[in-house]
């Protein structure tokens, strides 16, 4: 991996250790454990969009709010420009998780919720700079809020400093939610569901915000979504996440074009395409995402999928290359070696 | 036209008096037909007035709301003219509402199985143990093992839940179906099964569907007809493949261009490319403009537009024999004897 | 959190609850100025020194406090030994028991009839929104609640007595005293309503104040509106629906309550001399008679905690969700 | 400090808004301000002080004297003014009711905010003690601890033992009540933005979870102090209180033990009840407002809708 990254993820792993009843305690059962993210790596490079994508209970908020500190690891480690995120300065570069709260920002997916209903923008906007001690003045402090605004596309920004969240549209909190992000001039942005909550027209606003940032300041975005109809337009790679674990990673339009993984072709059949000629063959997969705390063995998608052979149940696959910087984690996808023989594409097996 | 619609619903107005007493028109002039067997999109952004609809049809408004004209005709009775006796007859014997979100949808301390089983006794359509037959086949028919039926909602998940949701719409053979974001909460992949499950209920039932949605993809997929609705009003009805592909009011043509194609995304340049966007937010109800409700977001308003309100206009192809209307001054006047 | 695992914690706060009330008990017992086998028997007693060593051997009053006293006085106190009352003379248990029934009489039936009043009266309320009911049940109950037990007793005996010629005193007359209840049920009943009619009007304003906000809040419920879409009146939905999720609330209160009605029967019974333990319990407080007070706050919160629990039972049969709430 | 303050006045603020737009509301802060300035202003308002014996022309003490002999609220069994003890019983009722209020609330927020914040052990340990004193039973456990309180001849007012009792008694339900209240709002995402940017936790607290439960403080404030006056009157008439200094309750202890209902001295026994009812029921009232304004889930329902729902019927056409 490169190591001029801003972020790099390696082999992350979160658990869930479950709350025990009494009975459990009597009986004295091993505490259950949820494995919300399990070995997951990618890393970001500078002015780069990576979006982690996959149905709720993936592990893709999970993975982000552990990057931020709102979640432990249980494994593994993250580093942030190559230094290790909370580590031990004797084993190398380190960054203290307060300096990269400062370096990297989150933007959740709620407007609603993830604001303050009791303060006001320029509150909500100058808390970074209040928690960091970083604005002299009061009148600096305004300042950076204005520039914020401004470049979240509050304008005029003066119009909007007074304005509690109940006086602003679903739209104008994210802006605001974002200006309060961009106030520190932020390197990554992790975006989780920025958008799902809000109106088409105030969605697609909103994207072409998070684009312009990325290509205006270069900002780095690890973009959470559900929705992979979006990411198309927006994200240089794609990572599609099942059960805590990547299994499909590559560039977008390669994901998207040419779907190695069965679990990815399912969904990607699946996402609603707004064109009533359209008549796609679509893979429903039956049944629901299996309890996290009972996983099945081998590829824990092999009880619903539509390619599965025996082997899937016991062997557990890992990513391996297809095609320059595409991975799938399948069994029945042929190394990087065998790429160009399409007698190999999982595809056939499905017939379309 | 042959064929007389199993729904009608012209003109219909609501108002709400809103907290400040000042009095709101959430629905203006709303019409729109449902044939028997189709499946009809009402599409929208929050606030559009689509629940409302479904809520005045159904005449289940809250307590602030009223509704002041128009007429619901179902089968050729109007009703509005109903009284609420008579009206809580046709409810979920004829029409029944697939809720959204059915986790409040359902009584959380009732067990699902008596939850369906108890609208087919009110309606005196079977006795006790011909009714208990019935909760299991419309269990069966959507995919709840019989194992857990006397278990509550709250021991489902939210697909399952919706499922039931179906099963209990079902319950009393209802011609008509209204489904409000039924899949809103839930993952593609479940929604993609509970919309299969509609398409095949609808196969095998014949029964007309009125899908309540924002998601433009979703109406792609399952409707014959699209009502587009803005700021409380109709702005544009017709079959699907026409308001899609030639949409002809401002805002669907806006709508649509803000909406990603997942299809089209392959041909997309390296790095994405900006989405379309319609700039401000849809009108509140309390501060509704004078004229076209859709004015002041429009690129291509004339003076008229602050004026008056557009009525439905025909822009169907000619010949074409479908039924396609948008309410827009750019698109002319509508002729006498319209609807 | 499952079933099993909630009642299993409630009934280790119970237990827990009547551990502390012991060793309240116990440890004021202690603090109290003068001879400890005096406080067990009484200043003015008079008794024979082979009789004060054996009740010193008795609560280990020779021993150290800790831990051999504790021990001793819970032994006693688990065979139902609970010294013997000052002022009357007679074993602390015995006296309790005498008194026992008069309370629970009063109290159940004042409790019974405030929950079925109130449940309904609130529910109505709730469901005409802006009514002159809805406006009237608030009224009651705001006042109902603001009114102090004990004076609106007052109010109650001076009105019953002088109007209806309603006994003022005692749970039956004196001329019928210890004999059977069931002979003397009329005169029973007679002594019985003014001091149930206080009870039931001070907890019917709270119960109807709590299902009045319960019930709105449960009616804008969307279940509530699936209902109404199946074609149910307004009186189904709320008997069907409405109703059983309301409760929920309710019989939290009610068993938070259980402890502020045992206060509700100590002014109640205060104020009409009613024989019951409240009476006696004010009584030994007037007569420092320390025994008998431990002995009775023993009593009634074990009643308490017990009732507390069998709320918590309830709750556990309405609501299948049980959570740690 | 600043912000402090303002966050203050800020809920009070907010809670001074919604009395004023409710009549009801309005009607109680009414009831509660009389009683305040009859207390505060008793001296003014009376000849008499409250333990003076009033006597005839003989010199003999004029006992039980209806008002239309002794105005304006005739005297008590021991020919003592009944107006003058009144107002100046306002002063000890809702001295002792504030202090307890006080105290509280004070343990019960303090006890709420570290329970729901801290969470863990400390959450386990507080909410077990917190359980157990709500169900033992309140007025028996005061009943027992005051009575060994004064046996043990601690030389304190009767006064503060009171207060102390049910202050430290009282805030059991307080503590319940914002521990949810702070889980709840814990959990909210801006709480968790403000984590994210790199907020500590007493920033937290005092920006975002203060705030946010600072009206159910007020409201809870309002409720526990029109209890601690019913407590204190209860108490008081079961012959607890100060007989030098009577509150209300203390003067419907005499009322009742130096048998003024049998010799039909309402005069003695009505006042005193309808000034705790009074006050009682001003806070009662401020607290219902408070209440509707902090539940938006009160305001509507979907039973409401009925008969007026449809407008204008059968206007239907082909």
């Amino acid at each position: 991996m490169s190591t001029d990254a801003i972020l790099e993820v390696r082999h992350l792993s979160v658990e869930f250790p479950l709350r025990q009843g009494i009975g459990d305690l009597i009986h004295r059962r091993q505490p259950k454990v949820v494995m919300a993210v399990d070995d997951v790596s990618f890393s970001l490079g500078p002015g780069e969009v990576l979006a982690l994508a996959g149905e709720s209970g993936c592990g893709k908020t999970t993975a982000a709010r552990t990057l931020i500190g709102l979640g432990t690891a249980t494994r593994g480690e993250i580093l942030f420009k190559g230094r290790r995120v909370g580590g031990d300065a004797a084993d190398g570069p380190a960054i203290s998780l307060k300096e990269l709260r400062q370096r990297a920002q989150i933007v959740f997916q709620d407007p609603y919720e993830s604001l303050n209903a009791r303060a006001t923008v320029l509150d909500i906007v100058a808390e970074p700079l209040v928690v960091h001690r970083l604005a002299g003045s009061a009148q600096e402090r305004l300042e950076r809020v204005r520039l914020a605004l401004e470049e979240a596309g509050l304008r005029p920004a003066d119009d909007y400093l007074k304005r509690h969240p109940h006086e602003l549209s679903g739209g104008q909190r994210q802006r605001a939610v974002i200006a309060s992000a961009l106030v520190l001039a932020p390197e990554l942005l992790l975006a989780d569901e920025p958008v799902s909550m809000l109106d088409v027209s105030i969605r697609a606003e909103i994207l072409n915000l998070l684009n312009a940032l990325r290509r205006s300041r270069g900002i780095s975005i690890l973009f959470i979504t559900h929705d992979l109809g979006i990411v198309g337009h927006f994200a240089d790679r794609l990572a599609v996440m099942y059960l805590g674990r990547i299994v499909e990673i590559g560039p977008t339009r390669a994901v998207l074009h040419d779907p190695q993984h069965p679990y990815t072709r399912a969904l990607l059949s699946v996402v609603p395409v707004p064109n009533p000629r359209l008549r796609r063959q679509r893979v429903i997969l039956q049944g629901e995402t299996p309890n996290p705390l009972d996983l099945p063995a081998g590829c824990r998608f092999h009880p619903r999928c539509p390619i599965a052979v025996a082997a899937c149940r016991t062997a557990e696959p890992d990513l391996t290359t297809v095609r320059d910087a595409h991975r799938v984690a399948c069994l029945l996808v042929a190394p990087a070696s065998d790429a160009d023989q399409a007698t190999h594409d999982p595809a056939h097996h499905e017939g379309g | 036209m042959t064929e007389p619609p199993l729904l009608s619903v012209r003109h219909l107005t609501t108002e709400f008096t809103l907290a400040d007493g000042q009095v709101a028109r959430a629905l203006e002039d709303v019409s729109f037909d449902v044939l028997p067997g189709q499946t009809v999109g009402l599409v929208g952004e929050s606030g559009c007035g689509k629940t409302t609809t479904l809520l005045s049809v159904m005449r289940l408004l809250p307590g602030n709301g009223r509704i002041s004209g128009g007429s619901v005709l179902f089968k050729g009775t109007d009703l509005l003219t109903l009284s609420e006796r008579e009206m809580r007859s046709h409810r979920w014997t004829d029409i029944a509402v697939v809720f959204q979100g059915a986790m409040n949808a359902l009584n959380p301390v009732m067990k699902i199985a008596d939850q369906i089983r108890e609208a087919i006794l009110l309606h005196d359509l079977m006795d006790r143990k011909a009714a208990d037959r019935r909760v299991d086949d419309l269990l069966e028919l959507v995919g709840i093992p019989r194992a857990r039926r006397n278990q509550y909602p709250h021991q489902y998940s939210g697909g399952m839940r919706q499922r039931a949701m179906i099963a209990m719409a079902l319950a009393c053979s209802p011609d008509l179906l209204f489904a409000d974001e039924p899949t809103t909460a839930l993952d593609v992949m479940i929604q993609a099964q509970v919309f299969e499950l509609f398409k095949r209920i609808q196969a095998e039932f014949g029964l007309a569907i009125v899908l309540v949605t924002h998601d433009l993809g979703v109406v792609a997929e399952m409707c014959d007809v699209v009502v587009v609705m803005y700021g409380g009003m109709v702005a544009e009805v017709g079959p699907a493949d026409s308001v899609y592909n030639e949409p002809q009011h401002p805002y669907t043509q806006r709508l649509l261009a803000a909406f990603p194609d997942p299809s089209q995304s392959a041909d997309l340049p390296e790095g994405g490319q900006d989405l379309a966007t319609i700039p401000g937010t849809p009108p509140r109800l309390n501060a509704l403009p004078p004229g076209c409700r859709f004015e002041p977001r429009c690129e291509r308003r004339i003076d008229r537009c602050t004026e008056a309100s557009p009525a439905l206009v025909d822009v169907a192809v000619p010949g074409s024999g479908a039924r396609h209307l948008a309410a827009c001054h750019l698109l002319g006047e509508p002729e006498a004897g319209d609807a | 959190m499952d079933r099993r695992s909630f009642l299993l914690r409630k009934a280790g706060l119970a237990l827990l609850t009547i551990l502390v009330v012991f060793g309240i008990n116990f440890v004021l017992f202690r603090v109290l100025p003068g001879d400890p086998v005096r406080s067990v028997i009484g200043r003015g007693v008079r008794i024979t020194p082979e009789t004060q060593e054996a009740l010193r051997e008795q609560f280990g009053l020779g021993k150290p406090v800790f831990p051999d006293q504790l021990v001793d006085t819970a032994g006693q106190w688990l065979q139902g030994n609970l010294g013997i009352s000052w002022s009357l003379r007679r074993p602390v248990t015995e006296v309790l028991a005498s008194k026992l029934w008069n309370t629970v009489i009063l109290v159940g039936l004042a409790q019974l009839v405030a929950i079925i009043l109130g449940v309904l009266l609130g529910m109505l309320a709730g469901w005409k929104r802006k009514t002159p009911l809805d406006a009237g049940a608030l009224g009651f109950s705001l006042v109902a609640w603001s009114i102090p037990t004990f004076w609106l007793g007052i109010i109650l005996l001076v009105a019953g007595s002088t109007w209806f010629g309603l006994p003022t005193a005692g749970a039956v007359s004196p001329e019928n005293t210890g004999k059977p209840l069931l002979s003397v049920l009329p005169d029973f009943a007679r002594h019985l309503l003014l001091p149930a009619l206080t009870l039931t009007i001070v907890f019917l304003g709270e119960y109807m104040l709590i299902m009045r906000s319960s019930i709105r809040e449960v009616l804008a419920d969307d279940y509530i509106l699936t209902a109404r879409a199946k074609g149910l009146s307004d009186w189904q939905v709320l008997r069907k629906h409405a109703l059983r999720n309301a409760l929920l609330p309710i019989v939290t209160v009610i068993a938070i309550n259980i402890g502020f009605i045992v206060g509700g029967a100590i002014y109640v019974e205060t104020v009409f001399s009613y024989d019951g333990l409240g009476k006696l319990f004010q009584t030994a407080l007037v007569k420092q008679d320390y025994p008998l007070l431990q002995g009775a706050f023993m009593l009634l919160a074990v009643s308490v905690v017990i009732a507390n629990f069998t709320a918590d039972l309830l709750y556990v049969v309405l609501d299948p969700r049980v959570k740690d709430t | 400090m600043g912000e402090r303050r303002s966050r203050w006045s800020g809920a009070l603020r907010g809670a001074g808004r919604a009395i004023r737009r409710n009549k009801l509301g309005l009607f109680g802060a009414v009831l509660v301000l009389t009683a305040l300035v009859l207390g505060v202003c008793a001296p003014l308002l009376t000849a008499y002080a409250p333990t003076d014996i009033i006597r005839d022309a003989d010199g003999h003490g004029l006992t039980f004297a209806p008002p239309w002999e002794h105005g304006p609220l005739g005297t008590d069994d021991a020919g003592r003014d009944v107006w003058t003890q009144l107002i100046y019983g306002a002063r000890i009722s809702l001295t002792v009711a504030a202090l307890a209020g006080f105290i509280a609330i004070s343990i019960g927020s303090l006890v709420g905010i570290t329970a729901g914040y801290v969470g863990g052990r400390a959450d386990a340990g507080l909410m077990r003690v917190t359980d157990v004193l709500l169900v033992i039973p309140d007025l028996p456990l005061m009943l027992v601890l005051i009575a060994t309180l004064r046996q043990m001849d601690l030389r304190v007012s009767p006064l503060a033992v009171l207060i102390v009792v049910i202050g430290l008694l009282y805030w059991t339900s307080t503590a319940r009540l914002i521990r949810s209240q702070v889980l709840t709002v814990k959990e909210r995402q801006f709480v968790d933005r403000s984590r994210a940017i790199g907020a500590g936790r007493i920033h937290v607290v005092r920006r975002h979870i203060l705030p946010q439960i600072m009206p159910l403080i007020v409201v809870n404030t309002v409720l526990v102090l029109s209890t601690a006056i019913l407590v204190e009157s209860g108490l008081a008439f079961l012959g607890l209180g100060d007989p030098t200094q009577p509150s209300w309750g203390t003067m419907l202890n005499f009322a009742f033990d130096r048998s003024a209902i049998t010799n039909g001295a309402w005069w003695f026994y009505l006042p005193p009840g309808i000034a705790i009812v009074w006050v009682v029921l001003g806070f009662a009232l401020l607290g219902n407002v408070l209440e509707e304004r902090l539940n938006p889930r009160l305001t509507g329902h979907h039973l409401e809708g009925g008969k007026g729902m449809v407008a204008v019927p059968g206007r239907s056409e082909a």
